[in-house]
């Protein structure tokens, strides 16, 4: 939030052919994306594209709320799992999960409602463990949300009888395209930024100054650190079944330690609470080992000179980088 | 007399001190009331007991006839009892503007929907609360700084805000600690004539916190002394200032009344 | 004994600091004034080697100090009560008092200068166990005077020792400030209460917006039209 | 159930709350005085059994002197780290310090991957240490006993440092109040240096625990006990120091028994139950068993 | 090491000239220790190969990419392998979890993808007609081992710890189970740890060692870098029945951290042995010596350069480097002979049924005891 949202109903009369504008834009870009690029390129456009879904909303708890959380990953988990579940055929479940609890197993859902119910249960998750939990602050709230993340993994890697355990749901329908992740990112921006600029996000941010003059001007601050974790919630689930049906598949390891740090990392990278920095962060980090570093660790003829296979190079350049980004730009690369 | 506030043997204890002990007060409506006491007497204590900032270890409180103990914080705000702090606690990355319009907002009338829709009620109650904190901020002669950061602001302006935050809730009693402190005589007076103002302008109850006795004898009507966490004395300036139980513990010596 | 040459302090791009000079002679209690945000506590930090200088110098008894590091600083005999008080909420008032004296040899004698400090401030004997951070803000504020002389400072830098006081105890300082002027020790001291600091110190300077407006005995300032207007309320 | 399966148990988890308290002991010393969560302190850990293995075995140095010089590495190691990427951002918000800790975690396990390969090493250990003691049907090996006096040794030394000596007390001052130190004449860099020149020093000793009691070490061996430690850390109260210890012993204890006592389906759910318990504690007390209460004043 | 053939030498436009094959192995991360020998051996092949000719006159180029033991970036890898590289086969990963994740995405491509180390025999069914496995089974190995108990260490009970975090170990245990109670076992007590996480067995072993009665075999289904210490705790706590596992013990790890004394008395299934003197085995672990101056780390570098091999075969009797002309010629595959013992998919089965060879580890050496083809 900037001072600009004074200026936000003004604002809000050219909005519309603004957005309208960049949406045309946008979808002229997808398109012709979607004609030149192989699978390959456009599942990075994917994954960029399903980064920006996650990053934006983890700020908007922990960037604009000031709720240090590290339980994206696991509302990610709810949400992989959900879809996954909903959307399997159900000949297929007879034989793939047989064991599954009859409920599960003769559902077959579109995947469009199936997204809406895991975003929806992802909210439940949310208020359930919110409500004992956002009670703590800072760095217990952190380890609270990553335990609450380790929770989720364990018990998806024991109910084998609906997740497979370790090995996960494999095989799952390829429905993740750019124009299902786009749509979604578009969406997220939009409902992130309408509620960064209306009350709520006003008090949210006013909890991460200070909370305790946030209560003293009335700010609720059980129900409004809730509303900011849910809403979070809802994209990290959608998110995460997006992701699950590029990859085809869900397994607890995807939605562990380092899909979380990850999402951190785009965060800070990019510059905490500021949602193009958000943005921005996700397509970088998304794109620098993916186009770069993983090339060069292959072995590569740079300039005449023949650098041999390196595996782990990319690794150790890609965590130089974040340090020297955070060292020499603290508040992010696009931060204030 | 209409009494706006009234608490009861308010008692707060710490491990092996009882910051506040048996505590009772009865503020009128549009009264300017203060409490003193030595530094540790428990006077910020009796402000987070009354605003819930901190849970009384007995004692009860009833605001305009309704009990209130035990009520959450943020709910006592809305009922009407607004403070300030005596460290500023302001949210200082957020604009002056911003800073009242979070206080401002607990009356807004929209709904989720609203907001996500941007639906011609959303957008009129928005413009309304920008309105009003403007004029709040015109009010207390901060409109010109109304795009600058908190945390930028001098700190006589701080104090200010702080003011201004807690009016633009709405309060019926604004609780003070201290608003004087950090201020050098001339600012101080200037802060007097503002607090009578405000008092007449938003009808306003006040209670406050002030080692500034000039500030405090001038102002108040009638005066608390606390120390030890329990009442040695109330009365108006004039009998406060003439107690041996306030001098010996308290101001050393009277007070030359401005 | 310390002098300070066209000092210019930023933070990030706002100057706060412009162009100050002045100087502190052994023995002298020197009064810093000034309107709020007028740059006093960070001319207090800038001494004290808290805050980096942009440009000028700072010489204590003839050596530079310009740069040495903060720590440094306090072995040199300067120490301070800084603004907000900055106790150490978790240790005991104790504790904290036995902190001021780090510099100190370990097997040095401390005793004599606490008991000094809780004949100067007897609320603090009596809170000695307790964690400092549950003592009221007055009783912070004695004890970080108190804790600022543990380590017997040569330089004394006062920022706003009186702020949030009772008026009791706001004598009390004063009274405290100039017995420890009697005893030889230089101060420099910042205050709000105008009238209050003239009265007792030597010298003044008056700073507005960063740089030095007026300055002069505290005499004459107190008797300045200017100075009477703006800070003692007309 | 038999008190000696008990005791066993006990002996087991005795063992294992050791390690966790002293790496746990590093998270908190550090978080104590700079506020950061210090995510590659596993991977020193790891560092410092390498370092181990490596002077016993290769440089056929006697195993007190492996044990030793290893601390000394890894606290070089520590003290660099902390020079390079941790003290530029003094000031910097705790997601960044977080995710800074982060990629130098990443960074010394892939490091460490190059160098050492990525397979696990066998980790020597004297002859003596391996003898099988058997009372009853409780049995044990030296290195277990090595492990629980050693850790309860150092302990003691440290809280005996802590609460004695003058780099003690500007420990804990600077813990509190960096500034407000640097106003007393402490030397916070100083500070901070033997902050991590003593919780580096305990994880190589961790480090060489673990490669004792499992007989191998990995790059990526660290990062679960790591992990565990601050978990055990938080438990404690993080940046309270008997705090780690009682949380590493607590964590320990509870981990095996919660293995061994309840039947084997819920040994899958020791992870969960580690951090269930967490959660609960801190429900209970908002910062830890032995935590000071955050200052709320007003 | 600069392979000759590796990398990317941005000959993409010499295009015709070579055949391009996609390796992914996790090199790095935690699946590294079972992946990089095998990217290794999966070199050398190609190199022997190239060396004496090529296929059909062609050149094999290996592209590897790392999947960093991340299952996102392994399918991203083998994604850009199939869309971007163009590879015309994928070879590779020692993990079923990752095949099941990888596979797919050949699969779509209409891409051949051998995994050179994964063995649930679940695989082929659950990706598709294009995913083939060099090794065996994990049914058959475990098939094996509880034969083996049951008849030649005559040993009628069991207790079965099982690594949960894998669907090899988990697979591995299920079949063990199932044969052992089949075929007139009992299990004493089953008892899990999480590999990914555990490296603390004691609460097991104590629950273990504190059963009314003991049993005569412990089979430990773990992952290669747990099946050390395991059995060294097992040992350490004084608990000395014979351990049986699977393929998972087929390295020297298994010694190296397990300990000299401790590891006696415990038998594994694998592919091959090692220290076999049969020719081909000699051949290959003097080849891998020569070129990265180390022992073959386990039976997966063998397995990997089998896989190499396999495909190279399929290639010349295709007589073409069409994905599907390859994916038919392996379907006919029969009788082809490597380090790891004779690969035939028959009747369109996409496992090959391979004779199992039981090991057993004395004073630190691996012998072998039987090879044994269970039904
Ligand atoms: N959280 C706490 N734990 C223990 N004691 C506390 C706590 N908060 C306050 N106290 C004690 O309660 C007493 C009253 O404190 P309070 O802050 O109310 O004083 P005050 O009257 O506002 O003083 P001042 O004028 O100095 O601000 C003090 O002695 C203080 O030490
Ligand atoms: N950390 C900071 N970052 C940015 N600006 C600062 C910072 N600290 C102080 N300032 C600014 O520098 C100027 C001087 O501040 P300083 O605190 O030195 O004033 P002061 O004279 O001590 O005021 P007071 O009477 O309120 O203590 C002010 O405008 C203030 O806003
Ligand atoms: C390392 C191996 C034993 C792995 C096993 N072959 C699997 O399929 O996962
Ligand atoms: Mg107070
Ligand atoms: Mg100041």
């Amino acid at each position: 939030m900037d001072a600009g949202l004074v200026e936000a109903t003004n604002r809000q009369k050219q909005l519309p052919f603004k957005a309208a504008a960049g949406l045309i834009l946008l979808f002229a870009v997808l398109m012709v994306m979607n004609f030149v690029l192989n699978g390959y390129y456009l599942r990075i456009v994917n994954l960029v594209g399903i980064n920006i879904i996650l990053v934006v909303s983890l700020n908007l708890t922990n960037g604009f709320t000031g709720i240090f959380s590290l339980g994206h990953a696991a509302f990610m988990a709810i949400g992989g799992y959900t879809v996954a579940l909903l959307t399997m055929p159900v000949e297929r479940k007879a034989v793939y999960l047989p064991d599954l609890p009859s409920f599960l197993a003769h559902v077959y859902l579109p995947f469009l409602p199936s997204l809406i119910i895991a975003g929806l249960l992802a909210v439940i998750c949310a208020y359930l463990i919110g409500y004992p939990v956002l009670k703590l602050r800072g760095h217990y709230l952190a380890v609270a949300t990553l335990g609450f993340m380790v929770i989720i993994n364990v018990l998806i890697m024991n109910f084998r009888d609906i997740t497979r355990g370790n090995s996960g749901l494999t095989g799952l329908q390829p429905y993740t395209n750019i124009w299902w992740t786009y749509a979604v990112a578009v969406i997220t921006l939009y409902v992130i930024w309408r509620v960064l600029n209306s009350t709520y996000g006003r008090a949210m941010t006013a909890i991460r100054e200070d909370d305790l003059a946030a209560e003293a001007v009335g700010v609720n601050l059980v129900s409004i650190k809730l509303m900011s974790f849910a809403i979070g919630a809802f994209f990290a689930a959608i998110g995460g079944a997006l992701y699950g049906h590029l990859l085809t598949m869900v397994s607890p390891n995807d939605f562990s330690y380092s899909m979380m740090f990850g999402l951190v990392v785009m965060l800070v990278v990019g510059g905490i609470g500021s949602i193009p920095g958000a943005v921005f962060g996700a397509v970088i980090v998304t794109l620098l080992p993916e186009l770069f570093l993983n090339k060069l660790e292959r072995g590569i003829d740079l300039l005449g000179i023949h650098l041999p296979q390196m595996f782990g190079v990319s690794q150790v350049l890609m965590s130089v980088a974040i340090i020297l980004i955070v060292i020499f730009k603290p508040k992010g690369l696009l931060g204030k | 007399m209409d009494v706006l506030l009234e608490a009861i043997e308010l008692t707060k204890q710490y491990k092996g001190l009882k910051a506040v002990a048996g505590y009772s007060v009865k503020i009128s409506r549009g009264e300017i009331r203060g409490l003193i006491g030595p530094n540790g007497a428990g006077k910020t204590t009796t402000f987070n007991l009354l605003t819930s900032m901190v849970k009384s270890t007995s004692g009860n409180i009833y605001f305009e006839g309704k009990k209130i103990t035990g009520v959450r914080a943020d709910q006592i705000a809305r009922l009407g009892i607004c403070r300030t702090f005596q460290n500023i606690r302001l949210f200082k990355n957020l604009t002056v503007l911003e800073n009242v319009l979070i206080a401002a907002q607990i009356k807004k009338k929209y709904n989720f929907m609203s907001v996500l829709l941007s639906s011609p009620s959303f957008l009129r109650e928005e413009k309304h609360l920008v309105d009003r904190s403007l004029e709040l901020l015109e009010t207390m002669g901060l409109i010109n700084a109304k795009d600058i950061k908190a945390r930028n602001l001098p700190y006589g302006q701080q104090r200010k805000l702080e003011i201004a935050r807690a009016l633009a809730v709405g309060p019926k009693l604004l609780l003070l600690d201290e608003p004087a402190a950090g201020m050098n005589p001339s600012e101080s007076t200037e802060l007097m004539g503002l607090i009578r103002y405000l008092r007449d302008k938003f009808k306003l109850t006040i209670f406050l916190i002030e080692h500034d006795m000039k500030f405090v004898m001038n102002l108040c009507e009638k005066i608390q002394v606390l120390n030890y966490g329990t009442l040695i004395a109330e009365g108006s300036a004039a009998e406060i200032q003439n107690n041996p139980d306030v001098i010996s513990a308290y101001l050393g010596r009277a007070v030359e009344s401005a | 004994m310390l002098k300070a040459d066209n000092l210019n302090v930023f933070y990030d791009q706002i100057q706060a600091i412009k162009d100050v000079s002045f100087e502190i002679q052994e023995g002298e209690l020197v009064a810093l004034l000034g309107a709020n945000g007028a740059g006093k506590t960070t001319i207090i930090r800038t001494i004290s080697g808290l805050q980096k200088l942009r440009s000028g110098k700072i010489t204590y008894n003839g050596q530079d100090i310009s740069t040495t590091e903060a720590h440094k600083l306090v072995r040199l005999g300067i120490s301070q009560s800084p603004e907000g008080r900055q106790i150490f909420g978790r240790l005991t008032v104790l504790e904290n008092l036995q902190i001021g004296a780090f510099i100190k040899d370990k097997k040095a004698d401390i005793g004599a200068e606490i008991k000094y400090i809780y004949d100067l401030f007897p609320a603090l004997k009596e809170r000695e166990k307790l964690a400092a951070g549950a003592l009221s803000g007055g009783e912070q504020q004695m004890l970080a005077i108190g804790r600022a002389l543990m380590s017997s400072p040569k330089l004394l830098l006062l920022d706003e020792p009186s702020l949030g006081l009772a008026p009791l105890l706001v004598e009390k300082i004063f009274e405290v400030i100039q017995t420890l002027k009697r005893n030889n020790i230089t101060i420099l001291l910042v205050e709000q209460n105008v009238y209050k600091a003239l009265e007792i110190a030597d010298r003044a300077y008056v700073l507005e917006s960063g740089a030095i407006k007026l300055h002069g005995t505290a005499g004459d300032l107190l008797n300045n039209s200017e100075v009477k207007k703006a800070y003692l309320g007309g | 159930m038999s008190s000696d399966y008990f005791i066993q148990q006990l002996t087991n988890a005795l063992s294992l709350g050791s390690i966790y308290a002293l790496t746990a002991i590093g998270y908190t010393i550090v978080y104590g005085i700079l506020r950061l969560i210090n995510f590659a302190h596993g991977d020193i850990l790891m560092l410092g059994a390498y370092f181990a293995g490596i002077i016993f075995v290769q440089l056929a140095m006697p195993f007190p002197a492996a044990i030793i010089l290893s601390m000394m590495l890894a606290a070089l190691i520590g003290v660099t780290i902390e020079r390079a990427a941790y003290r530029p951002l003094r000031r910097a918000t705790e997601e960044t310090t977080l995710i800074t800790s982060f990629a130098v975690s990443i960074l010394m396990q892939n490091l460490a991957m190059m160098i050492f390969s990525p397979q696990p090493k066998k980790f020597e250990i004297p002859g003596f240490l391996q003898t099988v003691h058997t009372m009853g049907n409780v049995s044990f090996t030296n290195m277990k006993v090595l492990i629980i006096l050693l850790s309860v040794v150092l302990m003691v030394a440290l809280t005996i440092f802590i609460k004695r000596t003058k780099m003690g007390i500007a420990m804990r001052a600077s813990a509190e109040n960096i500034d407000a130190s640097t106003m007393m004449g402490i030397d916070v860099n100083a500070v901070v240096r033997v902050a991590f020149i003593i919780g580096s020093s305990l994880a190589a000793v961790a480090g060489l625990m673990l490669g004792g009691q499992y007989g191998q070490v990995s790059p990526l061996m660290g990062f679960v006990p790591g992990l565990k430690a601050f978990v055990a850390a938080v438990i404690g109260g993080i940046g309270n120091i008997p705090g780690a210890a009682l949380g590493g012993y607590l964590l320990g204890i509870g981990e095996v028994l919660f293995v061994g006592l309840l039947p084997s389906q819920f040994s899958e759910f020791r992870d969960a139950f580690v951090f269930i318990v967490l959660i609960l504690v801190l429900l209970v007390r908002p910062t830890g068993i032995l935590g000071i209460e955050e200052d709320r004043r007003v | 090491s600069g392979q000759s053939n590796s990398g990317e030498t941005e000959s993409e436009g010499a295009g015709d000239s070579t055949i391009k094959i996609g390796g992914i192995f996790n090199i790095t991360g935690g699946q590294a220790s079972l992946d990089q020998p095998s990217l290794n051996a999966f070199q050398l092949a190609a190199d022997e190969i190239n060396a004496s000719g090529g296929v059909n006159g062609q050149q094999i180029e290996v592209i590897s990419v790392d999947g960093k033991s991340d299952p996102a970036t392994t399918t991203s890898a083998v994604q850009e392998l199939v869309d971007v590289k163009k590879v015309k086969v994928v070879a590779g990963l020692s993990d079923s979890t990752y095949v099941l994740a990888a596979g797919p995405i050949a699969q779509q491509a209409g891409i051949p993808f051998i995994t050179s180390g994964a063995t649930a025999p679940e695989i082929p069914d659950q990706v598709g007609d294009y995913m083939f496995l060099a090794p065996f089974g994990d049914n058959i190995q475990a098939y094996a081992a509880a034969d083996f108990a049951l008849n030649d260490l005559n040993a009628d009970t069991a207790w079965v710890l099982t690594d949960t975090g894998s669907d090899y170990t988990l697979g591995l245990a299920k079949y063990f189970k199932e044969r052992y109670l089949d075929k007139g076992g009992k299990i004493s007590l089953e008892d899990k740890y999480n590999g990914a996480s555990d490296v603390d067995f004691s609460a097991q072993i104590t629950r273990l060692k504190n059963l009314p009665e003991q049993p005569k075999v412990l089979f430990v289904s773990a992952q290669p870098d747990k099946c050390g210490l395991v059995v060294k705790q097992l040992r350490d706590m004084g608990v000395d029945t014979p351990v049986i596992g699977g393929d998972g013990y087929d390295t020297p790890d298994l010694v190296k951290l397990g300990g000299v004394p401790q590891t006696n008395n415990t038998y594994f299934t694998t592919h091959v042995s090692l220290g076999n003197t049969d020719g081909s085995v000699t051949k290959f672990v003097d080849a891998y010596k020569s070129k990265y101056n180390k022992e073959p780390e386990n039976a997966f570098a063998a397995l990997a350069y089998d896989t190499m091999y396999l495909i190279a075969d399929a290639i010349g009797r295709a007589g073409s480097d069409d994905p599907t002309a390859i994916r038919d010629a392996l379907l006919q595959t029969d009788g082809f002979k490597g380090v790891t013992g004779t690969i035939s998919y028959q009747d369109g089965s996409r496992i090959p049924l391979k004779s199992v060879t039981i090991m057993k580890v004395d004073n630190g050496n691996f012998e072998f005891v039987k090879e044994v083809l269970p039904n």
